[in-house]
């Protein structure tokens, strides 16, 4: 028998745990000839701003030890051409979308999502963690108050659509950040996002990204990523979106058994193109075989079993 | 579009370049000149991603895609090691290719590895009856790969080596510069980035109708999803990123805006 | 000709960058069999405590992509036994000591850190992340304050010795408590300590560390530590010893050229026994075929290429 | 301490199970029984840390140490691919050993893959004439390893296998109990963590003079510095932690706390 991969993450039903991380899976049109959409529980958008934005000069990307550094920039078409022409697009192919959202104010950041909310999309994520952002070049999510706020003035404009807030693990406490997001209206947490780093070039004698700077993800981030997962859960029980390194179904339940409720996959998608639906097989493979009937029953589990 | 791919040969053609050819049918049906694909040199997490490469040519017949590669790092290095028998991760075809009108006549500027997408188009341009000028220049005269092929494919050939061990004696703009362009309606070229550059600069003088070159950048999921591979390029309404994996990795000379 | 390699690190003088990163060396007599420890600019020791510490219930490693955590939790035979027994000995053997100091108050590192001097330390570095520490289990290093107060306990009892205070980067930013220990009188900086994470056994639905969550090292994290020496050297200009997943000389210069003036050899002398020597042969290498005659015009260099 | 061994033979001898001959002749010359070596299995930096394998056996005339593995994660399958003449990172041999006293009788208890350090051990006493009873446990016969090698030591041998299909139907510890132990100076055994529980719970009762464990733990270092292969062990200043690597592997049986 196959086990029940269904999961209700705050409200939104997602067929199974797998969605995508933000910026790593374009639009998802872009990854359709190698991957049924539809069958994915959704699709995290690249995050959307509210004009388009060039991004940084390249180079772009580092290959580092299991990892990478990606300094993107938020290169996107801006919320307009999103809602227009992408969001309808994904809508009529039978794709749930969780829309992500980042601004350079408090206020762009509402706009943002109640303009992707009316175009249709079944959820939003606020990424706190883009760089360029107003009080001076302050992260939204290194600090309680300021996420507070953006997750306040998102939620008034959304509707009853979930929202869930990317946080990164720098700056203040994750814990203390998720507990101020929720008390403003969270519906979960995303976590997490990419680590600060650098790479160099040292015959050349200088940093490989054109921005210099750019942010750490893939399997190398793994344990960090499961360390704020537990935590959190351990604190807060709020509903997770769990992402960082996952390459294969096993990482997907590290994830799940340390309370994430839905799973995403990022790098991963890079290295094998059709990581999501391997993922979906992947559970259910493996749950099968440990004779598990439902992935619900996993959902922090090892919370339970270590006290 | 993902495949595991038998490795059929593996042989080391000249210092510290390969060829490799995998099985894979689906790819060589697809695959257009100027197209690459994405190879995983391991399958741990270090090396994490896939290495770009060009499709040097194919057997359609056989359901082989063949690959010149040199051993610039890790994954190349790794890609090396590998067996016959083994198995790869292959991803493709990907990207635009080269244009290929049905006729013509056409030119081909080659920078070492640049022979590699190249080729494939030389032979596609031939099988369709028409004339062909290749420029190739490389850093010595091992590294002239493919000649014999060439020939085979009986194009003008011109070559030129750093030293003039064989050849011209100089860069293949410095040959073209001095053998001079002949007229043809599309250049196509392929090489390092600085040769690419100073083509361009070269080709902006010399006035030609169309400039076709492959350019590479690093990639990361060679589909257009993650902006990874931007390459500024001028448009009507100014300078904007394109993506080397889908927008090209094949532009136009004079849309690339050289930093 | 061979390359100098000779380094100046705040007063203290290394005949060459190579040293070993607390905790992962023992106390140097450990690997003498296999290294010639007088060949190393110098042995940082593991970590010491006023009292012996018996450390974190097995198991205390689990491996991860590219790295390892660890929750050996400061296991150690108490300052004592350290300098009565291991400092003359490695004293004997002409080896230069780094001597890494831990307490439970700000007092008991000023006790720990004048027993060691008085010792022969040749210098002190102040392990301001370790974990079960005062004030309620905040680390000691994740405020620029505490921080501060830490290093002015010990440079008083200090007399002329360098101290360098080593950070990691969670919590407050790690420019700004570098910026506070030099006011304190640190004479500079070791970067980084471990990220924190964690593994699990989904299967056994249990973490893996008895002691649940750990330090990752390894390097997975090279990408984060090369960012932290980037930024505090750009803002500081102040002394850094470097770590973090070096393993090659490469690694090394790649932590030099972001400023570094010295490294450490850390989870690295566990894949490869002999790496700090291998370190120093492969400087050695590196330099002399590119042409560089002295390893201190590369300290910091690539950032007079970036601006 | 650290060879770049080549890899002289590498033979499946059960399901899963491999045998391998490193050549390696300092370590070959200086194992004792119960030492062990650490090999890195792979030259990226996934899987990043040595593995620890015993010493099975060594050949000192031919430079051979031998190791026997089972195939339970990434690193020991990336050991089990790994072909003939290929070299291996090889670090010992580390840790202490049994003791070996010249003369006695004795007893050794192997569960599954522990077999492969005991093996070397009962060469060395019978080597010395001792008399030496072994008895062995494995999940099925197949993992009844080195069986005629044993038999040719000339040992008095019990077997036991879960489903009875080789000798005493169920484990090595209920064996020993339906056999009883006979008169020994030191019993030795090595095995999987609750098997070595079992037995110690069962000598407790039994009482016995010496017994003598070889323990597993993860291992950063292997040499004592970095702490990571802690063991509880009762002193008589109470409960201590000790390093699996270089205070054993080889502990009293009676002084591990079992938890
Ligand atoms: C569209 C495209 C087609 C290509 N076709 C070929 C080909 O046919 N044959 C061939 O040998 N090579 C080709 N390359 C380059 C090839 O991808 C790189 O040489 C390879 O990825 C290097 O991997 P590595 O692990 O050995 O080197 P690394 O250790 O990753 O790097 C070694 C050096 O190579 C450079 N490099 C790494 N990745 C890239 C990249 N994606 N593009 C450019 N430079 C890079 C690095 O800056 C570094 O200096 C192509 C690249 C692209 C983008
Ligand atoms: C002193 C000593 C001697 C050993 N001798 C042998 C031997 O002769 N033959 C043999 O086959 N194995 C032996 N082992 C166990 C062997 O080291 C592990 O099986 C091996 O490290 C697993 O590596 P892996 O990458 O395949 O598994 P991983 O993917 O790392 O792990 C797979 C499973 O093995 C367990 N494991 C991993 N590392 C260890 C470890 N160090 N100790 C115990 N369990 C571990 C994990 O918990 C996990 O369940 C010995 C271990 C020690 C400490
Ligand atoms: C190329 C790239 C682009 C990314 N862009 C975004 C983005 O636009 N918005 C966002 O919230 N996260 C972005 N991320 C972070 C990922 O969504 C994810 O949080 C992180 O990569 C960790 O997951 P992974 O290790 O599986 O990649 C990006 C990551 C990568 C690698
Ligand atoms: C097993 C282990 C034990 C450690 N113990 C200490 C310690 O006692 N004191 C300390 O300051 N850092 C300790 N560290 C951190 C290292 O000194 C170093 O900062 C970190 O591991 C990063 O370097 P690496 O990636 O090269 O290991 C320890 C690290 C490891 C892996
Ligand atoms: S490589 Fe991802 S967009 Fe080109
Ligand atoms: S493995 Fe490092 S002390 Fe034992």
């Amino acid at each position: 028998m196959k086990p029940e991969l269904f999961v209700d993450l705050a409200g939104l039903r997602l067929k199974n745990p797998v969605v995508t991380a933000s910026g790593t899976f374009g639009f998802g049109i872009e990854y359709a000839r190698v991957v049924d959409l539809a069958a994915l529980g959704a699709v995290v958008l690249k995050t959307v701003t509210l004009k388009p934005r060039q991004g940084n000069p390249p180079p772009r990307l580092a290959e580092t030890p299991a990892g990478m550094l990606n300094s993107i920039g938020l290169e996107n078409p801006g919320v307009e051409a999103v809602a227009q022409d992408i969001l309808p697009e994904l809508k009529r192919r039978g794709v749930k979308v969780i829309a992500s959202v980042a601004g350079e104010t408090i206020g762009e950041y509402a706009t943002v999502a109640e303009r992707l909310a009316a175009a249709g999309a079944d959820a939003l994520e606020l990424n706190l963690s883009c760089p360029n952002v107003g009080r001076g070049g302050l992260h939204f999510g290194s600090d309680p108050e300021t996420a507070a706020a953006v997750t306040r003035a998102v939620r008034q404009v959304a509707g009853n659509l979930p929202v869930f807030v990317k946080l990164g693990v720098m700056g203040a406490d994750v814990v203390k950040v998720a507990t101020a997001v929720a008390a403003a209206g969270a519906s979960g947490v995303s976590l997490i996002n990419t680590l600060p780093g650098l790479a160099v070039d040292w015959r050349r004698c200088r940093p490989i990204l054109g921005n210099i700077t750019g942010g750490l993800s893939g399997p190398a981030i793994k344990p960090v990523a499961l360390w704020a997962v537990w935590r959190v859960y351990a604190a807060t029980r709020l509903p997770i979106i769990g992402m960082g390194g996952i390459m294969s179904a096993a990482d997907a339940l590290e994830f799940i058994v340390c309370g994430a409720t839905a799973v995403a996959a990022g790098t991963g998608n890079f290295v094998n193109p059709r990581l999501t639906v391997e993922l979906v097989e992947g559970l259910n493979r493996l749950l099968a075989a440990e004779g598990v009937v439902d992935v619900k029953e996993l959902i922090g589990a090892a919370h339970r079993r270590s006290g | 579009m993902v495949y595991e791919a038998e490795i059929v040969t593996q042989r080391k053609i000249a210092d510290g370049c390969y060829r490799i050819e995998l099985y894979a049918p689906e790819i060589a049906r697809a695959a257009q000149p100027g197209q690459f694909v994405m190879v995983r040199t391991s399958i741990t997490a270090d090396p994490l991603l896939r290495r770009p490469f060009s499709i040097n040519t194919v057997d359609r017949e056989r359901g082989l895609v063949k690959i010149l590669y040199r051993v610039v790092g890790r994954g190349t290095a790794l890609l090396a090691g590998k067996k016959l028998g083994r198995r790869l991760s292959v991803f493709g075809p990907l990207g635009k290719g080269f244009t290929v009108p049905p006729s013509g006549r056409f030119a081909v500027v080659a920078g070492g590895l640049g022979i590699a997408p190249l080729y494939f188009l030389v032979q596609r341009l031939r099988a369709l009856g028409n004339e062909v000028t290749v420029f190739y220049g490389a850093q010595n005269r091992y590294e002239l790969l493919l000649q014999e092929k060439l020939a085979a494919l009986r194009v003008r050939l011109f070559v030129a080596t750093d030293n003039g061990a064989a050849g011209f004696k100089g860069t293949v703009v410095d040959l073209l510069r001095a053998e001079g362009i002949p007229p043809v309606d599309i250049l196509y070229a392929a090489g390092p980035g600085p040769m690419l550059r100073a083509l361009a600069a070269f080709l902006r003088e010399a006035g030609i109708a169309r400039a076709e070159f492959s350019l590479e950048e690093r990639m990361g999921c060679g589909i257009g999803a993650c902006r990874g591979c931007a390459v500024k390029v001028i448009t009507p309404e100014g300078p904007v990123y394109k993506r080397v994996c889908v927008d090209g990795p094949v532009f136009l000379a004079e849309e690339v805006v050289w930093e």
